[in-house]
């Protein structure tokens, strides 16, 4: 039987994956970010998850609260731009909201989550459909409060997420961008898809990943 | 990719080696990348902080000094800086006056200027106020979006905002003048060549011999739209066309800044410059000052931009304040 | 070919209408393609002429102004004025007190101005005097050749003899001067891509993706040698070697140009500087001044040159006087 | 029988004759220049005989000295450069050596042209094998005079002329430039044509043309 929450390791294997996933698509958020934005969300995500890899290569911190600030403020003080502050507020929030644990059940995850997209939103005041991380972030929340309310188990819930976060990704494509640096092209943006919200799948790719070992 | 650098990682940090050495008017923060004036914080006068990505210079860096920044915080290549920078240099420069932070209108550069007015606020006495640059006609304005982009108004903002600064004047009053700046003043851009971000290493966009981006940004960002190559008199147009329907400029005597990308040659800027004067002359405004370089660029990427500001005399005055910089410099 | 112009046979006297526009210091006679000091002629003053190629923006046209020339005669792009130019200006600038000619050294040019004084000979009684400057090391200097070029060391010889006729110096000491100015100082460039003529509508040469052409001119003239393309590491000790190789600086503090091509963004410029200030310093011979920007171009192309000057007190001393130009400026 | 001199007509003629075969070689000019100089022998002489022809046009002079001097001032004044100096200079000679005349037989085009390549080498300095006009300018003169030498007519001589500046002018690619912008490139300068070389030798293709009719 799949365990029914996730330990602190399995939180940092978690960041170990992603950055491991971030490197191997880094050239291809940039990309994404060249027809669209600035060309940079690559190299702007790898030099701050390397910066995080860094860090807990040094210190371990054994609460979740602990490790998740400890990943927000690198990430606000090395990525800048701003994929910095959202990603940051992402962790920062995520960490207010499930305190000094050493593990994390369905329901503290998505507890964490649920208070991660709220302070994106609060920092970017994007919504729904405006061709940001909140298209892949926001389906893959609700797909995995979904499967908890049908009483599915983790391991249920991240992969529910997961493809939700890939299929919001993808939606992102015909959007014409609202927020952020696409927002200037108007409806050239569209046709494109948003390269946060492809390293905000990514997260979940790595989540995935770590659950299933 | 062919560029004067060693790694491409490294370009910022090294390329501010650089100006610390050949700069006598400032000194450097290397491990927070800050330029600071020399002096800095000044008896008497609110301290001026900006801050964006690297790769327009001489913005910012090259605006600190005498009569304009108290400092400048430098992001990596088309990269808001981070909070902790803009906290740093806002320590480093205020004097006990309050300090005010100029922030070109793009996300990532308000959010962490945002998050650096938060700290300030929590972590210190510091009285901060803001003022976000947003002069780029080439994109629509709307509550529902980003907004406009911050672009050339930017520079005359630092210069003009500087040297009220100077004066002594308090830090309500400073941020005041710099929003009616903001509010007089409008740029439109364009590009003949993409620009080739170093890590990346490749141009960002593609535009064949016969096209050229209207509407450019400062980034690599594409413009408003792709359309054929036309002549300096066209271009000149097309820039100043948007500019006019904006705003009604009818008013006051003008300062004008044509603006080169980085990749432009000085000979194009100034006939270009021809081109322009030519347009505002049929006008019958009066043009008081103006300002033909590369003041606010992309790399080396080749077009420029116009910048168009409603002066009067009192801004005419403060223009004329002296000014030592490494982007501008005079009376001193 | 992508270039912010109209016809291209008309660059050159429309760039004169747009400096013409922007610069409350200087005067254009459009007929001869004169940009002049607009209070010229001076009284108690030598006048002093340049003038070249157009393409090299600012030289000389932006080196018009107090401190600096009192005429720039403008030629056709790359291509050295005429010899009835450079009269009529010679006759503009004379106040009594005689003319002094600095010709960069390429056959067209000496050539005209040897045409110019030999007609200001015959048909004005002024006093003219030739200064010829020839500081690039990556041409060799002999009898049987044309010898060397004339490079960065023209903007230092500008500004520093400009500033010494301001001072009501003779016609003899101002050309010692510059002799010795000239003598003092050597530069050494390089191109990472060509430039295009735009009468000629393409590139003059071309670089592949891992080329460099070191020794470069300023007219797109291939350089001493192509080689690959290097680290700006790599690039500051290949610039520098031949310099310290050619002339020992070891008596004097340094004037410093670090030179933008035309095409090079700032960032990159100030990483080459911080490069050769790390170099110079372990020589351990002080920098006194310098510049980091684009000063003497070609057109578009991108690349660098660096020049060093010998200095003493009495040249940092001219260097620092007032000057007033679109390319210089500061004291005023 | 062929005429034994060239009329003031005829030297007209030779002019637009050059300016037409500058123009139609305008590119290739420029082209051999982009090699070992600066891009711009072909604009520069199609912009000075632009500017004589235009000359020509308004006023015809009736003796060759005037007319050879219009040239000559109008090409100072109107191409700069190296090339400027040197052609001005070229027919500034020839002027005054040939005097107010209306026509001139082989012997005065010979003088003329001794007097011409006297003032460029003076101005220019420039030796044989020094890689410029003066290796298909001198050549030529000497091949005219070695045809008046031994009886031949005018147009024999030019004839000879013509050829040999065109055997001069190739014989500048392998050789290393002493004079001039290519002197800059050393031993890079062989394996490449001399632009002035080329245009000197046009000015005898197009006299050679004129006198055929
Ligand atoms: N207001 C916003 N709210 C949420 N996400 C945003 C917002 N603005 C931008 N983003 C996300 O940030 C991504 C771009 O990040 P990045 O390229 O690193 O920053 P920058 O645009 O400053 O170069 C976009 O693709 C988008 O998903
Ligand atoms: N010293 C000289 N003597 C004779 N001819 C010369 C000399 N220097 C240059 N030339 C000729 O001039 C030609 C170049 O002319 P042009 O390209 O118009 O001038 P520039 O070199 O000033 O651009 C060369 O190909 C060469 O034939
Ligand atoms: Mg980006
Ligand atoms: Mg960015
Ligand atoms: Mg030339
Ligand atoms: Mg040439």
């Amino acid at each position: 039987m799949p365990s029914a929450v996730i330990t602190i390791d399995q939180l940092t294997g978690w960041l170990r994956r992603f950055h491991q996933l971030v490197i191997k698509n880094q050239a291809e958020l940039t990309e994404l970010d060249s027809a669209i934005g600035d060309a940079d969300h690559g190299i702007n995500m790898a030099r701050g998850m390397a910066a995080v890899i860094d860090k807990l290569d040094g210190e371990q911190p054994a609460r979740v609260n602990d490790l998740f600030k400890t990943v927000a403020m690198t990430l606000v003080m090395s990525v800048g731009g701003a994929s910095g502050p959202l990603y940051g507020t992402f962790f920062l929030r995520f960490a207010g909201a499930v305190g000094s644990v050493t593990e994390l059940d369905t329901a503290a995850l998505a507890t964490g989550l649920h208070a991660g997209r709220a302070g994106v939103v609060e920092r970017g005041k994007a919504g729904l459909g405006d061709k940001t991380m909140i298209d892949a972030l926001s389906p893959a929340l609700e797909a995995m409060e979904a499967v908890i309310k049908t009483g599915g188990d983790l391991a249920a819930a991240v992969t529910a997420a997961r493809d939700a976060a890939a299929d919001g990704r993808d939606a992102t494509v015909p959007m014409v961008a609202r927020k952020g640096r696409a927002s200037y092209l108007g409806e050239r943006s569209a046709g494109h898809m948003d390269p946060g919200a492809a390293s905000m799948t990514l997260l979940f790719d790595a989540l995935a990943a770590e659950l299933a070992g | 990719m062919k560029k004067l650098i060693n790694d491409p990682q490294d370009v910022v940090a090294e390329a501010l080696l650089g100006i610390e050495a050949a700069r006598p008017e400032v000194r450097v923060d290397h491990a927070n990348r800050i330029i600071y004036r020399r002096d800095a914080p000044k008896a008497r006068k609110v301290g001026l902080v900006s801050g964006g990505g690297s790769g327009h210079e001489p913005l910012h860096g090259g605006y600190v000094g005498l009569g304009m920044l108290d400092a400048a915080c430098a992001g990596q290549i088309f990269t808001s800086p981070t909070p902790d920078q803009m906290l740093e240099a806002t320590k480093g420069v205020d004097a006990g006056n309050g300090v005010l932070h100029i922030v070109k209108n793009y996300t990532g550069d308000v959010m962490n200027f945002e998050m650096a007015a938060e700290l300030a606020a929590a972590e210190t006495g510091i009285t901060v106020d803001t003022v976000v640059v947003n002069d780029d006609v080439a994109v629509q304005d709307s509550l529902y979006t980003a907004g406009r982009r911050g672009v050339g108004v930017t520079v005359l903002l630092e210069k003009l905002v500087g040297a009220a600064a100077e004066e002594g004047r308090p830090l309500s009053e400073l941020a005041a003048l710099a929003r009616v700046i903001n509010d007089a003043g409008r740029s439109m851009g364009m590009a003949l060549t993409s620009c080739t971000v170093p890590a990346a290493g490749k141009p960002t966009f593609e535009l064949a011999e016969d096209e050229m981006e209207l509407g450019i940004g400062i980034h690599g960002e594409p413009g408003r739209r792709r359309v054929p190559l036309a002549s300096a008199r066209e271009i000149a147009e097309q820039l100043m066309e948007p500019i006019l329907a904006d705003l009604d400029f009818s008013s006051g005597p003008l300062i004008v800044m044509l603006n080169g990308m980085g990749g432009t040659p000085l000979i194009e800027l100034y006939l270009m410059y021809g081109e322009v004067a030519k347009i505002i002359e049929r006008s019958g405004i009066p043009v008081a000052r103006n300002l033909v370089g590369n003041y606010i660029t992309s790399l080396e990427m080749a077009g420029c931009s116009l910048t168009m500001l409603r002066a009067d005399e009192e801004l005419i005055r403060l223009w004329d304040a002296p000014v030592n910089t490494a982007g501008l410099r005079w009376g001193i």
